[in-house]
Protein backbone atom coordinates (compact mmCIF):
# COMPACT_ATOMS: atom_id res chain seq x y z
CA UNK A 1 0.00 0.00 0.00
CA UNK A 2 2.86 2.01 0.22
CA UNK A 3 2.39 3.75 -3.37
CA UNK A 4 -1.31 4.12 -3.14
CA UNK A 5 -2.03 5.56 0.24
CA UNK A 6 -0.12 8.19 2.41
CA UNK A 7 -0.80 9.94 4.93
CA UNK A 8 1.98 12.36 5.55
CA UNK A 9 3.46 16.08 7.04
CA UNK A 10 4.43 17.33 3.38
CA UNK A 11 3.10 18.55 0.35
CA UNK A 12 2.31 16.35 -2.19
CA UNK A 13 3.00 17.29 -6.11
CA UNK A 14 -0.65 16.27 -8.83
CA UNK A 15 1.46 15.98 -11.45
CA UNK A 16 3.43 13.25 -9.73
CA UNK A 17 0.27 11.11 -7.79
CA UNK A 18 -1.44 11.37 -11.56
CA UNK A 19 1.33 10.05 -13.09
CA UNK A 20 1.26 7.38 -10.48
CA UNK A 21 -1.84 6.45 -11.11
CA UNK A 22 -2.95 6.47 -14.28
CA UNK A 23 -2.53 3.33 -16.88
CA UNK A 24 -2.61 2.46 -20.08
CA UNK A 25 -6.37 0.55 -20.22
CA UNK A 26 -7.59 3.97 -18.36
CA UNK A 27 -8.95 6.60 -20.45
CA UNK A 28 -9.58 8.76 -17.61
CA UNK A 29 -8.32 10.15 -14.29
CA UNK A 30 -10.43 12.28 -12.14
CA UNK A 31 -8.85 13.70 -9.23
CA UNK A 32 -10.16 16.14 -6.16
CA UNK A 33 -7.82 18.12 -4.14
CA UNK A 34 -8.99 19.97 -1.02
CA UNK A 35 -7.18 22.60 -0.04
CA UNK A 36 -7.56 25.40 2.58
CA UNK A 37 -9.97 27.70 2.68
CA UNK A 38 -9.50 31.62 3.97
CA UNK A 39 -12.95 31.61 5.88
CA UNK A 40 -15.58 29.08 7.48
CA UNK A 41 -19.14 29.40 8.43
CA UNK A 42 -18.36 33.09 8.36
CA UNK A 43 -15.49 33.38 10.27
CA UNK A 44 -12.08 34.29 9.13
CA UNK A 45 -9.47 31.72 8.90
CA UNK A 46 -5.81 32.40 8.99
CA UNK A 47 -4.24 28.92 8.94
CA UNK A 48 -5.12 25.52 9.90
CA UNK A 49 -3.91 22.58 11.71
CA UNK A 50 -5.15 18.60 11.35
CA UNK A 51 -4.49 15.78 13.83
CA UNK A 52 -4.74 12.31 12.95
CA UNK A 53 -5.02 8.62 14.24
CA UNK A 54 -2.59 7.93 11.80
CA UNK A 55 -2.39 4.04 12.33
CA UNK A 56 -5.80 4.05 11.56
CA UNK A 57 -6.36 6.91 9.31
CA UNK A 58 -4.08 4.16 7.06
CA UNK A 59 -6.39 1.47 7.46
CA UNK A 60 -9.50 3.46 7.28
CA UNK A 61 -8.50 4.67 3.65
CA UNK A 62 -7.13 1.39 2.53
CA UNK A 63 -10.68 0.05 3.33
CA UNK A 64 -12.44 2.96 1.71
CA UNK A 65 -9.90 1.88 -1.54
CA UNK A 66 -10.65 -1.09 -1.78
CA UNK A 67 -14.70 -0.77 -1.14
CA UNK A 68 -14.46 1.82 -4.09
CA UNK A 69 -12.14 0.05 -6.93
CA UNK A 70 -15.03 -3.27 -6.52
CA UNK A 71 -17.85 -1.07 -5.75
CA UNK A 72 -16.99 1.12 -9.26
CA UNK A 73 -15.42 -0.93 -11.01
CA UNK A 74 -12.53 1.72 -11.45
CA UNK A 75 -8.70 1.01 -12.45
CA UNK A 76 -6.93 2.60 -9.49
CA UNK A 77 -7.07 4.91 -6.40
CA UNK A 78 -4.08 6.72 -4.92
CA UNK A 79 -5.20 8.70 -1.57
CA UNK A 80 -2.73 11.38 -0.02
CA UNK A 81 -3.70 13.13 3.18
CA UNK A 82 -1.68 15.69 4.97
CA UNK A 83 -1.50 16.57 8.85
CA UNK A 84 0.20 19.07 10.84
CA UNK A 85 0.08 22.55 10.10
CA UNK A 86 -1.25 24.16 7.17
CA UNK A 87 -1.72 27.79 5.99
CA UNK A 88 -4.84 28.99 3.49
CA UNK A 89 -4.75 27.56 -0.22
CA UNK A 90 -2.35 24.85 0.85
CA UNK A 91 -3.49 21.45 -0.19
CA UNK A 92 -4.93 19.29 2.14
CA UNK A 93 -5.79 15.80 0.20
CA UNK A 94 -5.59 14.39 -3.01
CA UNK A 95 -7.69 11.78 -4.22
CA UNK A 96 -6.83 10.74 -7.68
CA UNK A 97 -9.12 7.77 -9.59
CA UNK A 98 -8.33 5.89 -12.80
CA UNK A 99 -10.75 4.59 -14.50
CA UNK A 100 -11.79 3.19 -18.04
CA UNK A 101 -14.46 6.14 -18.45
CA UNK A 102 -15.37 9.35 -16.68
CA UNK A 103 -19.01 8.52 -15.25
CA UNK A 104 -17.27 5.74 -12.63
CA UNK A 105 -14.63 7.77 -12.36
CA UNK A 106 -16.44 10.56 -11.34
CA UNK A 107 -18.63 8.65 -9.18
CA UNK A 108 -15.50 6.97 -7.27
CA UNK A 109 -14.12 9.73 -6.40
CA UNK A 110 -16.73 11.51 -4.86
CA UNK A 111 -17.57 8.31 -3.10
CA UNK A 112 -14.05 8.50 -1.99
CA UNK A 113 -13.78 11.63 -0.66
CA UNK A 114 -18.00 11.15 0.72
CA UNK A 115 -16.98 8.40 3.04
CA UNK A 116 -13.04 9.89 3.83
CA UNK A 117 -15.12 12.76 5.98
CA UNK A 118 -17.14 10.32 7.60
CA UNK A 119 -14.74 7.44 8.49
CA UNK A 120 -11.06 8.45 8.59
CA UNK A 121 -9.86 10.03 11.92
CA UNK A 122 -8.49 13.15 10.89
CA UNK A 123 -9.75 16.35 12.59
CA UNK A 124 -9.23 20.49 11.37
CA UNK A 125 -8.62 23.06 13.77
CA UNK A 126 -9.34 26.29 12.28
CA UNK A 127 -7.26 29.27 13.84
CA UNK A 128 -9.96 32.23 13.25
CA UNK A 129 -10.76 35.74 14.25
CA UNK A 130 -12.85 34.21 17.14
CA UNK A 131 -9.88 32.34 18.21
CA UNK A 132 -9.05 27.97 17.70
CA UNK A 133 -11.97 26.34 16.77
CA UNK A 134 -11.67 22.26 16.54
CA UNK A 135 -14.18 21.07 13.49
CA UNK A 136 -16.60 18.47 13.64
CA UNK A 137 -17.63 16.78 10.90
CA UNK A 138 -20.55 14.97 9.70
CA UNK A 139 -21.92 12.07 11.94
CA UNK A 140 -20.20 8.46 11.75
CA UNK A 141 -23.86 6.39 11.12
CA UNK B 1 -8.66 -5.26 33.63
CA UNK B 2 -6.61 -2.46 32.72
CA UNK B 3 -7.53 -0.64 29.41
CA UNK B 4 -5.79 1.70 28.01
CA UNK B 5 -7.84 4.15 25.90
CA UNK B 6 -6.84 7.09 23.77
CA UNK B 7 -7.95 10.30 22.94
CA UNK B 8 -8.20 12.61 19.88
CA UNK B 9 -8.60 16.18 19.11
CA UNK B 10 -11.11 18.45 21.41
CA UNK B 11 -11.25 14.82 23.43
CA UNK B 12 -7.78 15.58 24.49
CA UNK B 13 -8.69 19.29 25.32
CA UNK B 14 -11.75 18.16 27.10
CA UNK B 15 -9.73 15.35 29.17
CA UNK B 16 -6.10 16.99 29.45
CA UNK B 17 -5.02 13.62 28.27
CA UNK B 18 -3.53 12.27 25.50
CA UNK B 19 -3.89 8.00 27.14
CA UNK B 20 -4.79 6.86 30.05
CA UNK B 21 -5.16 3.47 31.83
CA UNK B 22 -8.26 2.48 32.77
CA UNK B 23 -9.25 -0.08 35.38
CA UNK B 24 -12.79 -1.84 34.11
CA UNK B 25 -14.55 -5.24 34.95
CA UNK B 26 -14.02 -8.11 32.89
CA UNK B 27 -15.98 -8.46 29.58
CA UNK B 28 -17.40 -5.00 29.51
CA UNK B 29 -18.17 -3.64 25.66
CA UNK B 30 -17.65 -0.71 23.71
CA UNK B 31 -20.74 0.64 25.22
CA UNK B 32 -19.81 -0.02 28.71
CA UNK B 33 -16.66 1.41 28.54
CA UNK B 34 -18.23 4.79 26.47
CA UNK B 35 -20.10 5.25 29.50
CA UNK B 36 -17.23 4.95 31.77
CA UNK B 37 -15.43 7.33 29.94
CA UNK B 38 -18.57 9.22 29.86
CA UNK B 39 -18.89 9.41 33.85
CA UNK B 40 -15.13 10.26 34.19
CA UNK B 41 -15.52 13.62 32.03
CA UNK B 42 -18.63 15.89 31.75
CA UNK B 43 -17.57 17.26 28.92
CA UNK B 44 -17.81 14.06 27.23
CA UNK B 45 -21.11 13.31 28.43
CA UNK B 46 -22.42 16.26 27.32
CA UNK B 47 -21.25 15.32 23.24
CA UNK B 48 -24.08 13.72 21.31
CA UNK B 49 -21.47 11.58 18.97
CA UNK B 50 -18.99 10.04 21.18
CA UNK B 51 -17.00 7.70 18.53
CA UNK B 52 -14.90 4.81 19.91
CA UNK B 53 -12.99 2.52 17.67
CA UNK B 54 -11.12 -0.67 18.69
CA UNK B 55 -8.15 -1.63 17.41
CA UNK B 56 -8.48 0.89 14.65
CA UNK B 57 -11.79 0.03 13.69
CA UNK B 58 -15.46 0.91 14.46
CA UNK B 59 -17.29 -1.45 15.89
CA UNK B 60 -20.74 -2.33 17.06
CA UNK B 61 -21.79 -1.30 20.65
CA UNK B 62 -22.08 -4.77 22.01
CA UNK B 63 -18.85 -5.89 20.81
CA UNK B 64 -16.55 -7.20 24.13
CA UNK B 65 -13.10 -5.40 24.69
CA UNK B 66 -10.08 -7.42 25.59
CA UNK B 67 -7.38 -6.79 27.87
CA UNK B 68 -4.36 -5.42 25.14
CA UNK B 69 -7.07 -4.03 23.00
CA UNK B 70 -6.45 -0.33 21.82
CA UNK B 71 -9.72 1.90 22.62
CA UNK B 72 -9.99 5.13 20.74
CA UNK B 73 -12.60 8.11 21.63
CA UNK B 74 -12.60 10.57 19.46
CA UNK B 75 -15.51 13.26 17.95
CA UNK B 76 -17.07 13.11 14.47
CA UNK B 77 -14.39 13.24 11.88
CA UNK B 78 -13.43 16.48 9.59
CA UNK B 79 -10.81 15.96 7.34
CA UNK B 80 -10.68 16.00 3.89
CA UNK C 1 -7.88 34.23 -21.29
CA UNK C 2 -4.58 33.23 -21.45
CA UNK C 3 -4.11 31.53 -18.57
CA UNK C 4 -7.26 29.50 -18.63
CA UNK C 5 -7.90 27.99 -21.90
CA UNK C 6 -5.08 26.24 -23.70
CA UNK C 7 -4.93 24.29 -27.13
CA UNK C 8 -1.66 23.07 -27.18
CA UNK C 9 0.73 20.25 -28.68
CA UNK C 10 2.51 20.22 -25.61
CA UNK C 11 2.11 18.27 -22.55
CA UNK C 12 1.04 19.94 -19.26
CA UNK C 13 1.97 20.05 -15.75
CA UNK C 14 -1.08 18.96 -13.51
CA UNK C 15 0.57 20.32 -10.61
CA UNK C 16 0.77 23.65 -12.35
CA UNK C 17 -2.50 23.87 -13.17
CA UNK C 18 -3.88 22.95 -9.93
CA UNK C 19 -1.87 25.76 -8.06
CA UNK C 20 -2.87 28.48 -10.83
CA UNK C 21 -6.53 27.42 -10.50
CA UNK C 22 -6.88 27.46 -6.67
CA UNK C 23 -7.57 30.51 -4.96
CA UNK C 24 -8.37 31.27 -1.42
CA UNK C 25 -11.80 31.30 -0.90
CA UNK C 26 -11.99 27.71 -3.03
CA UNK C 27 -11.86 24.73 -0.68
CA UNK C 28 -11.53 22.44 -3.31
CA UNK C 29 -10.38 21.75 -6.87
CA UNK C 30 -11.80 18.91 -9.00
CA UNK C 31 -9.72 18.02 -12.10
CA UNK C 32 -10.50 15.44 -15.23
CA UNK C 33 -7.43 14.55 -17.30
CA UNK C 34 -8.08 12.45 -20.06
CA UNK C 35 -5.49 10.01 -21.27
CA UNK C 36 -5.09 8.21 -23.93
CA UNK C 37 -6.29 4.80 -23.69
CA UNK C 38 -4.60 1.45 -25.59
CA UNK C 39 -8.35 -0.27 -26.50
CA UNK C 40 -11.19 1.35 -27.93
CA UNK C 41 -14.32 -0.72 -29.38
CA UNK C 42 -12.40 -4.00 -28.88
CA UNK C 43 -9.56 -2.72 -31.33
CA UNK C 44 -5.95 -2.60 -29.65
CA UNK C 45 -4.56 1.01 -30.35
CA UNK C 46 -0.72 2.08 -30.48
CA UNK C 47 -1.33 5.74 -30.83
CA UNK C 48 -3.43 8.88 -31.58
CA UNK C 49 -3.56 11.85 -33.40
CA UNK C 50 -5.58 14.57 -32.71
CA UNK C 51 -6.76 17.08 -34.92
CA UNK C 52 -8.46 20.95 -33.83
CA UNK C 53 -10.30 23.50 -35.71
CA UNK C 54 -7.87 25.75 -33.53
CA UNK C 55 -9.25 29.21 -33.04
CA UNK C 56 -13.11 27.92 -33.16
CA UNK C 57 -11.90 25.09 -29.95
CA UNK C 58 -10.83 28.35 -28.21
CA UNK C 59 -13.62 30.27 -28.51
CA UNK C 60 -15.62 27.28 -27.89
CA UNK C 61 -13.91 26.76 -24.62
CA UNK C 62 -14.23 30.34 -23.40
CA UNK C 63 -17.78 30.02 -23.56
CA UNK C 64 -18.14 26.37 -22.24
CA UNK C 65 -15.95 28.20 -19.43
CA UNK C 66 -18.43 31.20 -18.79
CA UNK C 67 -21.67 29.12 -18.74
CA UNK C 68 -19.94 26.56 -16.54
CA UNK C 69 -19.22 29.28 -14.06
CA UNK C 70 -22.12 31.44 -14.05
CA UNK C 71 -24.31 28.05 -13.99
CA UNK C 72 -22.67 26.07 -10.77
CA UNK C 73 -21.15 29.16 -8.95
CA UNK C 74 -18.07 27.59 -8.78
CA UNK C 75 -14.69 30.06 -8.77
CA UNK C 76 -12.52 29.15 -11.34
CA UNK C 77 -11.49 26.69 -14.14
CA UNK C 78 -8.82 26.18 -16.13
CA UNK C 79 -8.98 23.90 -19.66
CA UNK C 80 -6.28 22.84 -21.77
CA UNK C 81 -6.25 20.20 -24.62
CA UNK C 82 -3.22 19.14 -26.18
CA UNK C 83 -3.53 18.06 -29.91
CA UNK C 84 -0.83 16.31 -32.59
CA UNK C 85 0.70 13.04 -32.15
CA UNK C 86 0.26 11.28 -28.63
CA UNK C 87 1.22 7.90 -27.67
CA UNK C 88 -0.98 5.10 -24.96
CA UNK C 89 -1.57 7.08 -21.36
CA UNK C 90 0.07 10.41 -22.51
CA UNK C 91 -2.38 13.41 -21.12
CA UNK C 92 -5.00 14.45 -24.07
CA UNK C 93 -6.72 17.24 -21.49
CA UNK C 94 -7.04 18.70 -18.18
CA UNK C 95 -9.88 20.21 -16.28
CA UNK C 96 -9.36 22.16 -13.25
CA UNK C 97 -12.26 23.08 -11.29
CA UNK C 98 -12.04 25.78 -8.56
CA UNK C 99 -14.93 25.46 -6.01
CA UNK C 100 -16.24 26.64 -2.70
CA UNK C 101 -17.32 23.39 -2.22
CA UNK C 102 -17.47 19.88 -3.23
CA UNK C 103 -20.44 19.35 -5.12
CA UNK C 104 -20.48 22.21 -7.36
CA UNK C 105 -17.21 21.40 -7.71
CA UNK C 106 -18.10 17.78 -9.34
CA UNK C 107 -20.98 18.93 -11.07
CA UNK C 108 -19.17 21.57 -12.89
CA UNK C 109 -16.51 19.68 -14.08
CA UNK C 110 -18.55 17.40 -15.50
CA UNK C 111 -20.39 19.28 -17.26
CA UNK C 112 -17.09 21.02 -18.60
CA UNK C 113 -16.05 17.83 -20.55
CA UNK C 114 -19.95 16.73 -21.33
CA UNK C 115 -19.94 20.06 -23.25
CA UNK C 116 -16.70 19.82 -24.74
CA UNK C 117 -17.69 16.42 -26.14
CA UNK C 118 -19.97 17.47 -27.96
CA UNK C 119 -19.08 21.57 -29.20
CA UNK C 120 -15.03 21.84 -29.06
CA UNK C 121 -13.68 20.86 -32.74
CA UNK C 122 -11.30 18.20 -31.94
CA UNK C 123 -10.93 14.85 -33.61
CA UNK C 124 -9.48 11.47 -32.20
CA UNK C 125 -7.76 9.55 -34.68
CA UNK C 126 -7.12 6.50 -33.36
CA UNK C 127 -4.04 4.08 -35.27
CA UNK C 128 -5.22 0.22 -34.64
CA UNK C 129 -4.51 -2.93 -35.34
CA UNK C 130 -7.22 -2.69 -38.14
CA UNK C 131 -5.88 0.60 -39.33
CA UNK C 132 -6.30 4.51 -39.12
CA UNK C 133 -9.97 5.26 -37.71
CA UNK C 134 -11.07 8.55 -37.23
CA UNK C 135 -13.48 8.62 -33.70
CA UNK C 136 -16.87 10.20 -34.20
CA UNK C 137 -18.53 11.34 -31.53
CA UNK C 138 -21.47 12.18 -29.72
CA UNK C 139 -24.28 14.06 -31.71
CA UNK C 140 -24.28 18.02 -31.44
CA UNK C 141 -28.25 19.25 -30.99
CA UNK D 1 -20.49 35.16 -54.40
CA UNK D 2 -17.39 33.18 -53.69
CA UNK D 3 -17.10 31.55 -49.77
CA UNK D 4 -13.72 29.91 -48.86
CA UNK D 5 -15.61 26.89 -46.61
CA UNK D 6 -12.97 24.31 -44.50
CA UNK D 7 -13.20 21.05 -43.79
CA UNK D 8 -11.95 18.83 -40.77
CA UNK D 9 -10.85 15.55 -39.84
CA UNK D 10 -12.22 12.42 -42.03
CA UNK D 11 -14.43 16.17 -44.19
CA UNK D 12 -10.99 16.34 -45.02
CA UNK D 13 -9.99 13.03 -46.10
CA UNK D 14 -13.48 12.66 -48.17
CA UNK D 15 -12.83 15.82 -50.06
CA UNK D 16 -9.24 15.52 -50.31
CA UNK D 17 -8.80 19.02 -49.41
CA UNK D 18 -8.36 21.52 -46.51
CA UNK D 19 -10.74 24.16 -48.33
CA UNK D 20 -11.85 25.69 -51.15
CA UNK D 21 -13.42 29.00 -52.65
CA UNK D 22 -17.22 27.70 -53.30
CA UNK D 23 -19.40 29.74 -56.17
CA UNK D 24 -22.85 30.03 -54.55
CA UNK D 25 -25.91 32.28 -54.88
CA UNK D 26 -26.65 35.59 -52.70
CA UNK D 27 -28.41 34.56 -49.80
CA UNK D 28 -27.58 31.39 -49.06
CA UNK D 29 -28.55 30.20 -45.98
CA UNK D 30 -26.54 27.25 -43.82
CA UNK D 31 -28.49 24.54 -45.20
CA UNK D 32 -28.58 26.08 -48.19
CA UNK D 33 -24.33 25.62 -48.82
CA UNK D 34 -24.79 22.50 -46.61
CA UNK D 35 -27.21 21.19 -49.45
CA UNK D 36 -24.30 22.37 -51.75
CA UNK D 37 -21.44 20.73 -50.45
CA UNK D 38 -23.19 17.55 -49.99
CA UNK D 39 -24.16 17.49 -53.45
CA UNK D 40 -20.32 17.81 -54.71
CA UNK D 41 -19.19 15.00 -52.13
CA UNK D 42 -21.14 11.57 -52.31
CA UNK D 43 -19.38 10.37 -49.14
CA UNK D 44 -20.36 13.69 -47.40
CA UNK D 45 -23.88 13.23 -48.76
CA UNK D 46 -24.46 10.21 -47.43
CA UNK D 47 -23.58 10.99 -43.79
CA UNK D 48 -26.09 12.07 -41.04
CA UNK D 49 -24.27 14.18 -39.42
CA UNK D 50 -23.20 16.85 -41.16
CA UNK D 51 -21.66 20.09 -39.13
CA UNK D 52 -21.32 23.32 -40.21
CA UNK D 53 -19.43 26.26 -37.95
CA UNK D 54 -19.92 29.62 -39.24
CA UNK D 55 -17.27 32.65 -37.87
CA UNK D 56 -16.22 29.53 -35.20
CA UNK D 57 -19.76 29.39 -33.85
CA UNK D 58 -23.09 26.88 -34.39
CA UNK D 59 -25.33 28.67 -36.05
CA UNK D 60 -29.33 28.08 -37.32
CA UNK D 61 -29.85 26.18 -40.59
CA UNK D 62 -31.71 29.31 -41.45
CA UNK D 63 -28.96 31.86 -40.92
CA UNK D 64 -27.68 33.08 -44.08
CA UNK D 65 -24.44 33.28 -45.02
CA UNK D 66 -22.11 36.49 -46.07
CA UNK D 67 -19.81 37.23 -48.31
CA UNK D 68 -16.43 37.01 -46.15
CA UNK D 69 -17.58 34.32 -43.52
CA UNK D 70 -15.85 31.85 -42.24
CA UNK D 71 -17.21 28.80 -43.07
CA UNK D 72 -16.12 25.20 -41.63
CA UNK D 73 -17.52 21.61 -42.78
CA UNK D 74 -16.56 18.77 -40.08
CA UNK D 75 -18.17 15.68 -38.41
CA UNK D 76 -18.82 15.03 -34.76
CA UNK D 77 -16.43 16.07 -32.50
CA UNK D 78 -14.68 13.30 -30.35
CA UNK D 79 -12.07 15.46 -28.36
CA UNK D 80 -11.80 14.91 -24.13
Amino acid sequence: MDNVIKVQREDFNADDLLNKVKSPPSGCVVCFIGTVRDHSKGREISRMSIEVYEEMAVKQLEMIREETIEKFGVNDIIIVHRYGDLNVEDNIVFIGVAAGHRPEGFDACRHVIEELKVRVPLWKKEYTTDGEVWVEGDRHE
Amino acid sequence: MKIKVKYYASFRDMTGKNEEVLEVKDGITVKGIRDHVRGIYEKIAQKEQVLVAVNGTFTQLDEVIKEGDDVAFFPPVSGG
